[in-house]
């Protein structure tokens, strides 16, 4: 895959995610007791060795350069590749305009510099660990313009209604892409990552920013269907749609699953997310832990279960955390009870107190809060 | 630190009481605590002490050392100027030549260290496991404006045969070395970290060459005739945890001493923390009707049988109704459904089959599992 | 000076550089061959031992991360340390505020953990080569809240109008600060550097968040004049005051004085930047160069006299560059005359084509340009 | 490149026909081009190749090429898994072992390229001057489907003498080796570059170091018993410059190389740029009525004088009336007023004082300029 550029493009969903998004862009959710959530998709590129990587970066640059960097735990601290951030470039007078075409074209200079000849773009919120590799093979076997990478995802429930429908003949090339409205239990699901010849995209790019419109790459993608080559590769494993609250609660509950955390943290190459030196954790004689997955450096001396627990989090005797995320040091204090809740960094949830969600809405903590029964 | 230290650690030990731990590895590189290899102690006490420049002096089966040190970026020694270098043996017009004891390998290289030109040099050993701040160290070597300042530790008066004893005056100012002798004056051992003037250790390097009767060696040598020329030299005495862990049973001691909440020795101090390679591995998984009970359990580990005043390392299958107790087990490992395993140490890559059993819950011998199979202690 | 931690802010000055500055802030200037103006600023720091810098960055952040990535060149590439980059926090609706203060307010928390109980603020537009360490020891010795580092500039041609003023007792305390307005031909000129106690930092940077004014941390100095103890050390070397083309252009020219480059380059430590892999430079048997300033990586086969020129630029056969600076990658063609002008990166003057300003107003080409004779 | 290939460089060379160039460093640290050392052209090599495991076998003064090479960043190859690693000599149960000859030196480092898993091994020198892309004899050497493929390149036949030459059949398969034979069939000459199979080198490494009588070196042992027993050994023949700087003359003609534009040793070329580690130093400045003429000057030099048909390296001062004239000047050098210089080859930090005068402009002698005085080649 040496020819290959990896972008990861960023959509503007943050207010779906209420106070967990008010410093941070989606990408950088926590997720799974140790990573954020543009850990998976960086990790899964470099592990289909791709050496170049584009970050669109979200308005919130911050905390993208403290957690990303130089790259150097995805190895892409490289002198002659590697990571590249683009923070959104603001024009005169009318902030930041809408949509990813213009963040391309501001950054064209880059794509004529860099030698690799196809892109593989993606959506972060999107969680999937594709075999990059095969699908590369089918989009340059296939010598499609685009090849499009879709899910046949069944959906019950209505979870996945607004996501993008796809139709295709049976050469797996595509008729149509629209929205999923749910009139099918199972469709096929574009989870929102293409590999595209490098021309093309900085066509479809400039072609839809001369015009004004499509502001977004996939609508422009969808505008040249009939025009170009395009195909779709399916894939067939764990997928995960991430786009508020509860599908971002679901998510993370979902890797007690034993099948879904094999493939999510072991199967296919490991994920690699900026390290902290913390120490094992360590259960006391009173602790009692169980179906939950737990980070490093935590003292757990109460009652865990069905949850994920973040590094260096604290849990007090006799406390209970149920159904919960618990994200980076935040402490349960001695006898508190937290139930179907999401508790953002660094708050407390002082002795005794008692916070419960439900299953179809979690509760929200914001980071550095101290809760108290005051 | 405000003057230039440059610290020279020792990590060419064998470590041979240590059995099947170094068949494969220098005792430096032996794991311990969970994610830690011994090593990291001596590193991460750098570090933490502000010392910027650190040459590792490696000689015996380095493969597995130089990996986890790598270019030293989890201390933070990767730096541009100065940082971490591994020291091995070299050769030059007259050919090669071998550290033939522990002042040779720094008289070797004593180019190294005159090319970062310091004001003192710390010499360190890479076998023990202790917090220490060198900056002490130092601030004491310079208030008594000594030429060397040796720490020392009050060691159990039944075990100063096993030491270099160090006697001092009132003021701790060294008066006699006696190496490990029989009738101890005195509790104070040496702990092999010396702060020396690095223009009065290079003097006495240089004369150590030149004699053909030295064993080259920093207790038997280098200090003994300081003290003879009547240098000034002095002990600093350390008071905290420290551990040298010589023995299978004194490995095996350390890491259940983890499992003390009252140990000096906390992991989880943010102030002073211990710097390993990451592995980068996920969270470890604690499912459904499984147990764990005072241990220390790192990441990738999956845990669905008993686990009970142990050390687990990382990515560990404990399969149901498999039973852990008072043992300490490395990366890698397996233990199958049934499996009873007690007072054990158990070494990487190795599957307790199902339903066997290691020791009994009381006996007081300590296990070593290795792929050449279980011995006693 | 463990316990000194260097802060770096941007003025809002952009608009003086004309298109110079279309695509980067002040700071990312070049500037003498191979550097951009912060990165005197940082050197001057990290060869004074500071361990920890934060850059507060302009708008345009791209060209900030590129160059400054994850701060290699100064070895502040560190775990727990190193160097810090903020980029502006934009308020809701309101776009970026005016002023460092509020800058300083968002990242409050970044203050909070770090170690160092002193601060030194710096501009790097100012260039001065202070020996930091004598100054921070006169600082602490002082027992000053506040200690502003001036230079007691002569100023006969107006050039230093509206700089910084300072008026001080006897014992170098502060007694006021204005604006020089040329009515001395010396005067005390505050060079916009300053040590100040961390915690009088906070409580000047937050007591002027809350009253809404003033914006800037300098005003608030002077505001706070009487009631903390400010006192000021002189600094006898070299300074150069960057604000605007002219300035810039003279700054640069200035380093062709043997004594000035000395004290810039060489004597109190080196000056770091990124690194480029250029090759020596090669001077044909046409060549003719006279008192300029050569970087790495180029090719002379023509004149070149009083000029800098920056790494790879070509200089054609006949060509004639003159009292000019040439930035990066740029092309000279064969014939080509050029005098009086800064040609910013990877610009092309075609064969032939004669371009002149004045000494007094340099004539600018923007980067990329191709300037022909048609 | 796709398919795994680890590179093992050997730098452990004296190059002691190099006089006082190598009496402090190996030969592959010699200074060259005005800002690089010898061993740089391999190393960027193996990264413009797109190599990404590389191991340096050094032994012979370590050093300065250790400080030079660091951990590998100038060359992108501080990386996280894999990288650069520095492979000195080491010791094990049986006691220390140097390097006895270049086979001998990967024998002993097969844990190392074990451990990479690759399925192709590079054997390079770091002592020779070229710009190779290893791809190339890759692809040649898969699409012979061979066990070896040895780089190879025309000599004048009156050097034949030197080198290990090698005959060909018509579809360039080795038929025979001649080590310095005195009549040669052909003037096709080993490079030292070999591609193996790592499982066919890893085979006969083994067996090599079984053999009491072998001297462990490739050209004399691994390659003629590979070709005994029939494996398929082919040679790529490389067309662009190359130079072995093996004495001094060898090394002032490849320093002067680089002033003819026409030479396909590009330094320019930003396709294959060489890297080395970098010193970050100041522009240079030229003086008012200065002269410079076909030369190559690096940063920090200040010319005053008159420079021609040279090659100057960094922070040289080249007071006025000083005259440089087809010689070679390495860092830190200072050209006192009124002083002439021809055809020297001058080392680090010597200052040739005011009027002093080295050659004259049409002798042909070479002059090597160290503080251990002038010789003459």
């Amino acid at each position: 895959m040496d020819s290959c550029l990896g972008i990861i493009t960023t959509g503007d969903i943050d207010f779906n995610f209420g106070v967990l998004c008010n410093h941070r862009p989606v990408y950088m959710l926590p997720f799974g007791g140790r990573y954020r959530l543009v850990d998976f998709a960086i990790s899964n590129m470099v592990n289909h060795n791709l050496s170049t990587i584009a970050l669109y970066t979200g308005e919130k640059i911050n905390s993208t350069m403290d957690h990303l960097g130089n790259g150097e735990p995805w190895d892409l601290n490289r002198r002659f590749s590697g990571l590249f951030l683009f923070a959104p470039m603001v024009e005169k007078d009318q902030g930041i305009p809408l949509g990813d075409i213009s963040q391309f074209c501001s950054t064209e200079e880059f794509f004529n510099r860099v030698k690799e000849e196809n892109i593989l773009v993606r959506h972060p919120n999107y969680l999937a660990k594709v075999n990059l590799t095969e699908a590369y093979k089918y989009f340059i076997d296939s010598e499609a313009d685009i090849t499009l990478i879709y899910h046949k995802s069944k959906d019950t429930e209505g979870k996945l209604v607004n996501c993008n429908k796809m139709y295709l003949d049976e050469e797996s090339n595509l008729i149509d892409i629209g929205i999923n409205l749910g009139t099918e239990e199972t469709f096929n699901h574009f989870i929102r990552m293409a590999f595209l010849k490098k021309d093309v995209f900085l066509r479809l790019v400039k072609e839809s920013r001369e015009k004004g419109d499509p502001k977004f790459l996939i609508d422009a993608i969808s505008q040249y269907r009939g025009k170009l080559k395009i195909n779709a590769y399916e894939f067939k494993g764990h997928v995960e749609s991430i786009k508020d609250l509860k599908s971002y609660y679901d998510a993370n509950l979902n890797l007690l699953k034993e099948d879904v955390s094999k493939e999510v943290f072991y199967e296919g190459g490991q994920v690699f997310t900026k390290t902290k030196d913390e120490p094992s954790t360590y259960y006391t004689d009173e602790s009692n832990v169980e179906n939950s997955l737990v980070a490093n450096g935590c003292i757990i001396k109460g009652k865990v279960e069905n949850s994920i627990i973040f590094r260096g989090v604290k849990v007090g005797e006799n406390a209970i955390v149920k159904n919960s995320i618990i994200m980076q040091k935040t402490q349960i204090q001695d006898g508190a009870i937290v139930v179907n809740s999401i508790i953002d960094k660094s708050a407390t949830i002082s002795e005794k107190v008692n916070i419960a969600g439900s299953s179809a809405m979690p509760y929200i903590v914001e980071r550095y809060r101290h809760i108290t029964n005051d | 630190m405000d003057d230039k230290v440059v610290a020279m650690l020792l990590a060419g030990g064998q470590g041979s009481r240590l059995k099947t731990l170094t068949s494969k590895i220098a005792k430096p590189a032996v794991p311990f605590g969970g994610k830690y290899r011994i090593i990291d102690y001596a590193l991460s006490n750098a570090t933490n002490s502000g010392i910027r420049d650190i040459g590792i002096l490696t000689q015996y089966k380095p493969f597995l050392l130089n990996s986890h040190i790598g270019i030293g970026s989890s201390w933070d020694f990767d730096r541009t100027f100065g940082g971490l270098k591994i020291l091995p043996p070299f050769t030059s017009e007259d050919g090669g030549r071998w550290y033939t004891g522990t002042a040779n390998a720094i008289y070797e290289n004593i180019d190294f260290i005159d090319n970062l030109a310091p004001e003192y040099v710390l010499i360190l050993s890479g076998d023990h496991i202790y917090k220490m701040n060198y900056q002490h160290l130092l601030d004491v070597h310079k208030e008594n404006n000594a030429n060397v300042t040796i720490s020392v530790l009050e060691v159990p008066w039944e075990d100063t045969s096993r030491f270099g004893i160090i006697n001092v005056d009132r003021d701790k100012r060294i008066i006699e070395f006696e190496e490990k002798p029989e009738n101890a004056k005195n509790n104070m051992a040496s702990m092999g970290i010396y702060m020396f003037n690095w223009k009065d250790l290079r003097e006495y390097l240089i004369k150590d060459n030149e004699d053909e009767n030295s064993s080259n060696d920093f207790g038997k040598n280098i200090l003994p005739k300081m003290l003879d020329d009547g240098k000034r030299m002095y002990a600093w005495v350390f008071e905290d945890y420290w551990k040298d862990v010589g023995t299978i049973r004194s490995y095996w001691e350390a890491n259940m001493d983890l499992l003390d909440e009252k140990n000096t020795l906390n992991l989880y101090d943010r102030d002073w923390r211990i710097y390993t390679k990451n592995k980068n591995l996920p969270p470890q998984h604690i499912a459904k009707n499984s147990i764990i009970k005072n241990s220390l359990v790192n990441e990738a580990c999956d845990v669905k049988g008993e686990v009970k005043n142990s050390v687990l390392f990382s990515n560990i299958v404990i399969e149901k109704d498999a039973k852990i107790n008072n043992s300490v087990i490395l990366s890698n490992c397996v233990i199958r459904s049934g499996a009873e395993v007690n007072n054990a140490v158990i070494l990487e890559d190795i599957t307790i089959e199902v339903g066997s059993k290691i020791g009994t819950k009381n006996d007081d011998n300590i296990y070593l599992v290795s792929d050449e199979g279980i011995l006693i202690e």
